[in-house]
């Protein structure tokens, strides 16, 4: 029953069409159409998982285009990826299409938000099922420019606007690498089909360059490093947006590509040693930033860069069942992070975490769903993030990477730790000021319940044999974690912010505390990571942020010299002709004297040079 | 003609001169004279003193066609030339009335220019002369031709010539009435 | 005949060039007149002179220069009349003043 | 052929010379332009119709003093069709006072009896007296308006410049008949074939006729005189000036240099080449900021005998079929545009190029028919003047001479400057007056039979194709 | 005899011109309804010639042959092979709802439609014409109606812009007159006709003479297409002329260029073709990086776009120098597709200035919200010109750049990059004029009206369409691409 896969991404394209065309009439029946849509895509997904179980394969569908002779044709891939991302794509994107009905509910542009969720959904849908780089460029493109319509929806605030155009242009520079790699693909190998990606070569030296670009591709998407700068600019964008495409989907699609042509990466060693130290090197990164952070949005969104860093770490070291398997997981309790994460918001109307505390008393529900998506995410066993992360460590254990193996630890001991630095200072403790917060409503938690029951049990989808020695490496990380994070927020909640800020400070914490293993602790491991957060979050505000500002004022500036070039010197060039013949002719007209003897005398001299002509001609 | 040159060659002859070098002193005084009265036309600055000098430069050409054995065209030359044409120009002169007092600057500003170009259309003109083979008649100065011929071949061979040029002095008459009328 | 016939030319050339400097000299339309009339006078004297030495039996040159002189007679009547207009409208005849229309 | 013998053959001329005369005649009595004018125009149809009739004896006429061949007859009827449109648009001309109109048309019909004989004379002495008489009739029509200051001064300066051009080329006439101990025109081919060329005296009178010439078709340098009596004389003899006796130049030139003198042609070809080039050049440039209109005319007019020349210099039969195709195309443009200027005059009073502006909002008609003819001139196809440069280039390109054709063509991108600033003013700016002329009946008929022209040459060429083709030399 | 249907196509717009002539000046409904009714039938009759057309033949189609000027071989030959198909029936499509977007013109509209009519029969009559003198009479024929349009409903500098651009048109397509000459007189038995010269049984012509043709021919179509050295006057011309002229500008008289080269230059200067390959690469690359630099650094919409159009044509000039059978079918489908679009983009830039009668980018501001509808409109055709996936403009761009990474790898590589910047100035001009805060001067501004959209919509029909499903209209061009890549020996891939 796997012939209908290539229906699903047809159903959110009509409800596009719909929405768009009369969204103004529908007002809110709009969010009926396109929820009735995904769901009908998700039922057409599980049977199609359902038919790929029973033994079910990619199809092609029909003819698109030919480049001279070569047929291109637009197919469909079914397997285990594909199915799996697919019931993911579409639970979550229902989930938060139920909860931004909630979310979104004053909003003028209501119709339209809901024709740019379902075009998003259709082409993130379409991504997945493609089976040849064409298509998948096409999707890939569409999903960019969806990712740019949300980010700009709230187009009134100019920082909106600018995210948006920032966006799309660093994921643009991604995806012109991916298009450099098409089309050497094309030359050297005449196939654009993944399914002949495995069988081409190993280490070949062109192949390589293939890979890297395609990677590159990958980089712009998920947000890795150095093309990472444009995900915590999209928290602009509403956080159902947030949750949807910046956490579980389309930044997922990096890491899905690389899966998908994971054939062509695992002959080439040379591109795979790079994917994992990107990886390693954006999980680190992302992760202290998040520690410094204070605004909620921001800090879940390095956490996602970070969870990329670790899934592309642990595809680059030939990681490819961990690293999909989290991808999976990930997708769950990150999306269910972000909607808790806006429910707060929408509730307190701040972003700033330390305006926030006690919360959990007046939101019951939202409270506890973070708590279970923080314990998810930390990797608290038995929730769906253990299985997931402990999976890809063993994995890069096995292959025989410690060096990497150990940032991935301290990059979950960190993730653990500025987790729980937020449900520490947002939910517990006293509010630190004035904040009417109350519940969200029924249709905005019930999607939040349901997402939790996924991050609980998502982990037990694959099943995974435990390795004790994993096991306790896991429960040091998170005893550390989220001890460190209790110990520095609810206890000396006063202490740990104020010294990073001043120094004096540190003498009143240390009489706090009382005993020593704290400092020595922090000194030993705290300080240089706080060190470290602070030189990445500056470096990546500087330079690598800057570098990107600093590429559009260049070309700003090119672009100028460039016109100035055009105007005066080309356009220069024409006119002075122009001109030149304009004044010969004021010039000659001046020997028009108006004396008949001049005219005769002129007459007669050339007459007089003819026939000296002439004459000297002839002897 | 014949007569004429007949008796000039005798006087010449009187006083010891023969008869072959005294035509050649009569062409070449001739010419000279008409040079010089060319040169006056050309510089004197009264007009009046012009005309009359263009009037002896015809003169001299007129003999100079006896020469030639043109003894019809010198008669035609003194004739209409000097009689008609120069006697128009001194109307002229005189309708044009205060341009005979002498004062006036009679030569405007590009002499040295006028005279380069005149001078080096000279030099090209007597360098073909001599340079090229004119086309010579065997026979020597046996050809005399009457005025009977000339009139003859005036009215058969030349007859459109003589009617056009009826035409161009009809047009000529009636454009100078027209134009030098006096009225509205 | 004794008078070789290149010196008529150079007669003719040398008229041809002083009607020719007076043309360009004279500063009274009426003194270029009188240039043009020995220009047409030059071209006559070559004429005759080249019809006397080819000894043509009808005597072209003569009846050619018959119909140049009766041609100069229009011309200068035509001349004349053209600087009376010019004098009764511009009230001069110099040259130089004459240049109403220029460049 | 006897003289007695060949009237019969001449009869076109005749009547012309027969209505000239009845027309001065009648000019006494009657006092109205346009009877006389109709006088004219009946003289001219008559003797276009009975033009076939002369033409059955093809030959030498009045003991070859004329040449009877079809050559001759194609520039007949160009005359005959230039003194048709220039009397119709004498008519329109208001300054033109009626009661010296007698005498302005008998001048006119004499001159085209000039041009006729001009045009057959296969004859030095015909030629000369031929363009003497033409001279002679042209300088008293420029200087018809006798209280007009510039006609006069127009006139005086065109008549100087002329006699002593004409004085040059009679003087090189005397040289030739000097060389050749005749000047009838076949027997010298007919010398020149057998005993070849004898060197430089040859060469340096035939530059002396060319210059001659050249004051007649207005080529460098003996073009001077052109602007000056074109802004002068009274416009319909400003037509009559750059179309009649410049397409009889023309005629001549060919006749002379292609016919009788072609085995001389190497020795001059290469300064006629100058010549056309710098002509071009010359009348484009110094046309391009020009306040008065017909001097920009005149400027232009001089341009349009450069590309004449291109073909002439060429020398081939492709080359004088483009010339004779370009000469009746430039013909109808340039009249048809001076007719334009006339009736532009009588209501705006002034010539200058500024007082069009806003023209197509006064009078549409006469803004669209001034439009077509100057993007003739520019040579913009489907228009005749497009196709007459066509033929032009082609010729030239045929035989290799590629710098004449790039010349050629780099100029008529510099006309499409002061063409195409006339029309600016009349299209872009607005209207400075809004004074309106009644516009007379003959001018405008003379201006339709232009514009019908220059579109079924443009468009249509076979006939007139056909027409050159058969009469040839 | 068949109905002539390239006739009736090419002097249908010629005949309502001679119709509105007579009708009087203040009948302004009926002179719009002609001119209406005249395009219309144009465009009719094209898409019955789409229906009729045979895909798989390379021959010529309903041509039609009668001897104009035998003494000289001039012959009316006309007709429609795959090449010219496509951009008939856009030139059908501008012409008609460029028409109907001229109803804003207010003043002098009788002489508005006649030339607007006469430039349409230059413009279909150059596409259809096979005969050399018959296509530079039609070349030439479009140049008089455009400098009075662009003259007398222009804009402030609307003077210098016409002549400027009639003088330029002028120089190039007078060098073309020479060539045109000159391989007239090298042809054994004399001819003009196309297909004779191309087919190359009137002689086959010697390497340094098809340069230099080339180089003549060249200098005529470079100036139209307009390649880098010789854009100059796109920018005033455009920036000068009323809305409608500026969509037929860009959208049909920029292909004239194009086609030329598909026409006449590549099939009968073959050697000529294959040596001036790699400076053709070299001009397109330049053509796409510095347009693109300079469209980013305007401030007035119209002149960004008609730099954005100098880089969208250096695809073509890429795609024609790559000498494959993919790079000439995607340079062909972005003339088309560059016309739609670029068309689109010009009448939105006139509904915007009609309403603000200013074209400065950065006075405009949160347009979005006011113009909800046009917003969306203008969203699509930014996003298909800067070469999105889906929709058309990727499409022609992707295959240029594929047949030109072919032949020239490093020179494909670097125009990749125009693609990045063209993104960055749309973007930003979209950032400028639709997002941000709404600018307080436009508080009144209406939306996008009825007339305006029937004029929008089919052209961005046509663009998705495309956009999802090329092969429509690359089945119409692929079999003579193929034939004429044969003829030149280029690559077959």
């Amino acid at each position: 029953m796997v012939k209908y896969a290539h229906l699903i991404p047809l159903f959110p394209f009509i409800a596009f069409a719909i929405n768009i065309l009369f969204g103004r009439r529908l007002k809110k029946a709009s969010a009926v159409i396109s929820i009735t849509a995904s769901t009908i895509s998700l039922a057409i997904a599980a049977v199609t998982y359902a038919g790929f179980l029973k033994g079910g394969g990619s199809y092609a569908v029909g003819r698109w285009l030919s480049f001279g002779g070569i047929p291109l044709d637009f197919g469909v891939t079914v397997d285990g990826l594909s199915c799996m991302m697919l019931m993911v794509v579409t639970i979550v994107g229902t989930l938060i299409q139920v909860y931004s009905v909630g979310y979104m509910h004053d909003d003028k542009r209501f119709s339209r938000f809901f024709a740019y969720l379902s075009l998003f959904m259709g082409s993130m849908l379409g991504l997945l099922l493609s089976d040849n780089f064409v298509m998948l460029y096409i999707f890939w493109e569409g999903v960019g420019l969806c990712s740019y319509l949300l980010i700009s929806f709230w187009f009134e605030r100019p920082a909106a606007a600018k995210a948006g155009m920032k966006a799309f242009i660093t994921t643009r520079i991604g995806d012109t690498g991916l298009l450099i790699g098409i089309l050497l693909l094309f030359f050297s190998a005449k196939t654009l089909y993944f399914r002949d990606l495995g069988h081409l070569g190993i280490n070949d030296a062109l192949l390589t360059v293939i890979a890297l670009l395609i990677f590159c591709g990958a980089v712009g998407k998920s947000a890795q490093f150095p093309l990472h700068v444009w995900l915590p600019d999209a928290m602009e964008g509403p956080t159902p947006v947030s949750a949807l495409i910046h956490a579980a989907t389309m930044v997922a699609a990096g890491v899905y590509l690389v899966a998908r042509t994971y054939g062509l990466f695992i002959a080439h060693h040379g591109a795979l040693i790079w994917v994992a130290y990107i990886g390693a090197i954006t999980a680190l990164m992302a992760a202290t930033i998040a520690t410094v952070n204070n605004d909620i949005k921001r800090i879940l969104a390095y956490s996602t860069i970070s969870q990329l860093g670790l899934m592309m770490l642990a595809l680059g070291v030939g990681g490819y069942e961990g690293g999909t398997f989290h991808l999976m997981t990930h997708a769950f309790f990150k999306a269910l992070l972000f909607l808790c994460a806006g429910s707060v918001i929408h509730a307190v109307h701040t972003q700033d975490i330390f305006k926030m505390g006690g919360l959990l008393g007046k939101m019951k529900v939202t409270g506890w769903t973070f708590i279970i998506g923080s314990l998810a995410i930390a990797g608290v066993p038995p929730l769906s993030g253990f299985w997931s992360k402990d999976e890809m460590l063993s994995e890069i254990l096995r292959e025989g990477h410690p060096f990497l193996f150990a940032i991935a630890v301290i990059t979950s001991l960190l993730t653990a730790f500025y987790m729980f630095r937020l449900i520490f200072v947002v939910l517990f403790g006293k509010p630190r000021s004035e904040l009417h917060a109350h519940e969200s409503p029924a249709v905005m938690t019930i999607p939040l319940a349901v997402l939790a029951v996924f991050s609980v049990f998502a982990g037990f989808f694959k099943p995974v044999k435990v390795e004790y020695f994993m096991l306790g490496v896991s429960m040091f990380i998170v005893i550390g974690g989220i001890g460190t994070a209790y110990v520095f927020y609810i206890l000396g909640n006063k202490v740990l912010p104020a010294s990073v800020r001043s120094k004096f400070s540190f003498l009143y914490k240390i009489i706090l505390n009382k005993y020593y293993i704290d400092e020595i602790y922090e000194a030993a491991l705290i300080r240089p990571c706080m060190s470290l957060a602070k030189f990445a979050a500056s470096f990546d505000l500087r330079f690598v942020d800057g570098a990107v500002n600093l590429t559009a004022y260049l070309s700003m500036i090119a672009g100028r010299i460039q016109s100035w070039f055009d105007k005066y010197i080309v356009d220069g060039a024409v006119n002075m002709v122009a001109n030149i013949t304009w004044l010969c002719s004021a010039v000659f007209r001046r020997l028009q004297t108006g004396f008949i003897q001049n005219y005769i005398l002129i007459a007669f001299l050339g007459l007089a040079i003819m026939i000296l002509i002439k004459l000297i001609g002839g002897y | 003609m014949n007569g004429l040159i007949q008796t000039l060659s005798d006087i010449l002859n009187n006083y010891g001169l023969r008869q072959e070098f005294a035509i050649r002193a009569c062409f070449y005084s001739l010419a000279v004279l008409a040079c010089i009265f060319g040169l006056g036309v050309v510089t004197l600055r009264n007009i009046f003193h012009c005309a009359i000098s263009l009037a002896m430069t015809l003169f001299c050409i007129a003999g100079i066609y006896l020469f030639l054995n043109a003894e019809f065209l010198a008669a035609v030359q003194v004739l209409i030339y000097v009689g008609a044409i120069v006697t128009l120009f001194l109307f002229a002169i005189m309708l044009t009335a205060k341009i005979g007092d002498r004062s006036i600057r009679q030569t405007n500003k590009q002499v040295l220019a006028s005279l380069a170009v005149s001078a080096a259309i000279l030099s090209l003109f007597v360098s073909i002369i001599i340079g090229s083979p004119w086309k010579k008649a065997a026979a020597d100065d046996t050809l005399r031709l009457g005025i009977g011929e000339l009139g003859k071949a005036l009215m058969s061979v030349y007859a459109l010539p003589f009617e056009a040029i009826s035409l161009i002095l009809l047009a000529a008459l009636v454009g100078a009435i027209v134009i030098g009328k006096a009225g509205k | 005949m004794m008078i070789p016939q290149s010196h008529f030319l150079i007669l003719g050339a040398v008229l041809f060039a002083l009607g020719l400097y007076g043309a360009l000299t004279r500063r009274t339309a009426i003194g270029i007149l009188m240039s043009i009339e020995l220009v047409l006078n030059a071209a006559n004297i070559n004429l005759i002179t080249f019809n006397r030495f080819l000894g043509s039996p009808d005597g072209l040159g003569q009846i050619f220069a018959l119909f140049v002189i009766a041609i100069a007679a229009a011309s200068a009547v035509v001349g004349l009349v053209l600087v009376i207009a010019v004098y009764r409208n511009m009230k001069t005849i110099f040259t130089d003043k004459i240049n109403l229309m220029k460049w | 052929m006897s003289v007695s013998a060949s009237i019969g053959y001449f009869l076109p001329e005749l009547i012309l010379a027969g209505a000239a005369i009845a027309v001065l005649i009648a000019g006494l009595f009657i006092r109205n332009k346009a009877v006389l004018g109709a006088l004219c125009l009946a003289a001219i149809i008559l003797s276009i119709c009975n033009m076939p009739h002369s033409f059955q004896a093809t030959g030498p006429l009045f003991s070859n003093m004329l040449i009877n061949d079809s050559f001759s007859e194609f520039f007949k009827e160009i005359t005959l069709l230039v003194m048709g449109l220039v009397i119709l648009i004498s008519i329109g001309y208001k300054p033109l006072d009626d009661e010296s109109a007698g005498e302005y048309y008998f001048l006119l019909m004499s001159a085209a009896v000039a041009m006729m004989l001009a045009a057959a004379s296969d004859n030095l002495i015909m030629i000369y007296i031929s363009l003497e008489a033409i001279s002679l009739i042209s300088y008293i029509l420029t200087a018809f308006l006798k209280h007009n200051r510039s006609s006069s001064e127009a006139a005086l300066k065109y008549f100087l410049f002329g006699t002593l051009s004409t004085g040059v080329m009679l003087y090189g006439i005397s040289f030739i008949y000097g060389l050749f101990g005749t000047t009838d025109l076949s027997a010298i081919s007919s010398a020149l074939l057998s005993s070849g060329v004898n060197g430089l005296a040859a060469s340096v009178s035939l530059i002396l006729i060319f210059a001659g010439l050249s004051f007649k078709c207005a080529l460098i340098p003996f073009h001077m005189w052109v602007p000056d009596t074109y802004q002068g004389a009274p416009t319909p003899i400003t037509a009559f000036l750059s179309a009649g006796p410049k397409a009889i130049g023309f005629a001549i030139l060919i006749r002379i240099f292609l016919k009788n003198f072609f085995p001389m042609f190497p020795d001059w070809v290469d300064i006629v080449q100058a010549v056309s080039i710098i002509t071009m050049t010359a009348g484009n440039i110094l046309a391009i900021n020009q306040e008065d209109i017909k001097r920009m005319l005149g400027y232009s007019s001089i341009a349009q005998a450069g590309y004449i020349l291109i073909g002439f210099v060429v020398g081939t039969s492709l080359g004088i079929q483009a010339v004779m195709y370009y000469i009746i195309a430039y013909v109808l443009m340039n009249i048809g545009a001076f007719g334009c200027v006339i009736l532009v005059f009588n209501s705006i009073k002034s010539d200058c190029i500024e007082e069009y502006s806003g023209l197509s909002r006064r009078e549409p008609a006469l803004a669209f028919c001034l439009t077509v003819f100057l993007l003739s001139l520019a040579g913009i196809p489907p228009l005749a003047g497009f196709f007459g440069k066509f033929m032009v280039f082609a010729a030239a390109i045929q035989s290799k001479y590629y710098m004449l054709a790039i010349a050629g063509v780099i100029n008529s991108v510099l006309a499409v400057f002061y063409y195409v600033k006339v029309i600016k003013f009349m299209y872009l700016n607005d209207p400075r007056t809004s004074v309106k002329e009644p516009k007379p009946f003959p001018a405008k008929l003379a201006i339709i039979i232009a514009l019908i022209g220059i579109l079924v040459i443009g468009l249509f060429p076979v006939p007139f194709i056909n027409w050159i083709g058969n009469s040839l030399l | 005899m068949p109905f002539p249907l390239l006739t009736a196509i090419t002097f249908m717009p010629l005949l309502a011109g001679i119709i509105i002539l007579l009708v009087p000046k203040n009948r302004t409904g009926l002179i719009k309804g002609i001119a209406t009714a005249a395009t219309g039938i144009v465009l009719v009759l094209s898409i019955l010639m789409l229906t009729g057309f045979d895909y798989n033949s390379s021959a010529m189609q309903f041509s039609e042959n009668l001897s104009w000027i035998p003494q000289v071989n001039i012959n009316y030959h006309l007709g429609v092979d795959g090449i010219s198909i496509g951009l008939i029936f856009l030139t059908a499509l501008l012409g008609f709802l460029a028409c109907v977007g001229s109803y804003g013109i207010k003043e002098r509209q009788k002489e508005y439609y006649f030339l607007y009519l006469l430039l349409n029969t230059g413009m279909l009559g150059t596409f259809l014409a096979l005969d050399l003198f018959l296509f530079y009479v039609f070349w030439e024929v479009v140049l008089v109606p455009m400098y009075f349009l662009i003259g007398i409903w222009g804009g402030p500098r609307k003077e210098y812009a016409a002549i400027k651009f009639f003088i330029y048109t002028l120089a190039g397509s007078v060098f073309m007159l020479l060539s045109i000459l000159a391989l007239y007189f090298a042809s054994q038995p004399h001819t003009f006709n196309m297909l004779e010269l191309a087919s190359g049984n009137c002689g086959v012509f010697a390497k340094g003479f098809q340069i230099i043709v080339f180089a003549g021919f060249y200098l005529g179509f470079a100036i139209k297409v307009p390649v880098f050295p010789f854009h100059t006057w796109l920018p005033d011309a455009h920036v000068e002329a009323p809305t409608p002229i500026s969509v037929l500008l860009a959208g049909v008289l920029l292909k004239m260029g194009g086609y030329g080269f598909f026409r006449i230059s590549y099939p009968i200067l073959k050697d000529a073709a294959i040596y001036f390959a790699l400076p053709f690469a070299i001009l397109g690359l330049i053509n796409i990086v510095y347009g693109a630099f300079v469209a980013m650094a305007q401030t007035d919409f119209k002149k960004m776009v008609a730099y954005s159009s100098v880089s969208h044509m250096g695809f073509v000039m890429l795609g024609l120098a790559s000498m494959t059978i993919t790079g000439f079918n995607g340079a062909l489908l972005q003339m088309f597709n560059h016309g739609i679009i670029t068309g689109g983009l010009f009448l939105l830039v006139g509904v915007l200035y009609d309403r603000a009668h200013t074209r400065d980018i950065d006075k405009f501001g949160g347009l979005g919200a006011k113009m909800p509808v046009y917003a969306g409109v203008l969203t699509v055709f930014t996003l298909a010109s800067l070469g999105l996936p889906g929709l058309s403009g990727f499409v022609s761009e992707f295959m240029s750049l594929m047949g030109g990474f072919i032949s020239f790898r490093l020179i494909t590589a670097i125009s990749v990059l125009g693609i990045v910047i063209t993104a960055g100035y749309f973007l930003y001009m979209i950032q400028r004029v639709l997002l941000g805060p709404l600018n307080n001067a436009w508080t009144g501004i209406s939306d996008i009206n009825k007339r305006e959209l029937f004029t929008l919509v089919p052209l961005m029909a046509v663009v998705i369409a495309i956009g999802v499903y090329p092969l429509m209209i690359l089945n119409y061009q692929s079999a003579a691409i193929a034939k004429l890549i044969q003829d030149i020996g280029g690559l077959l891939l």
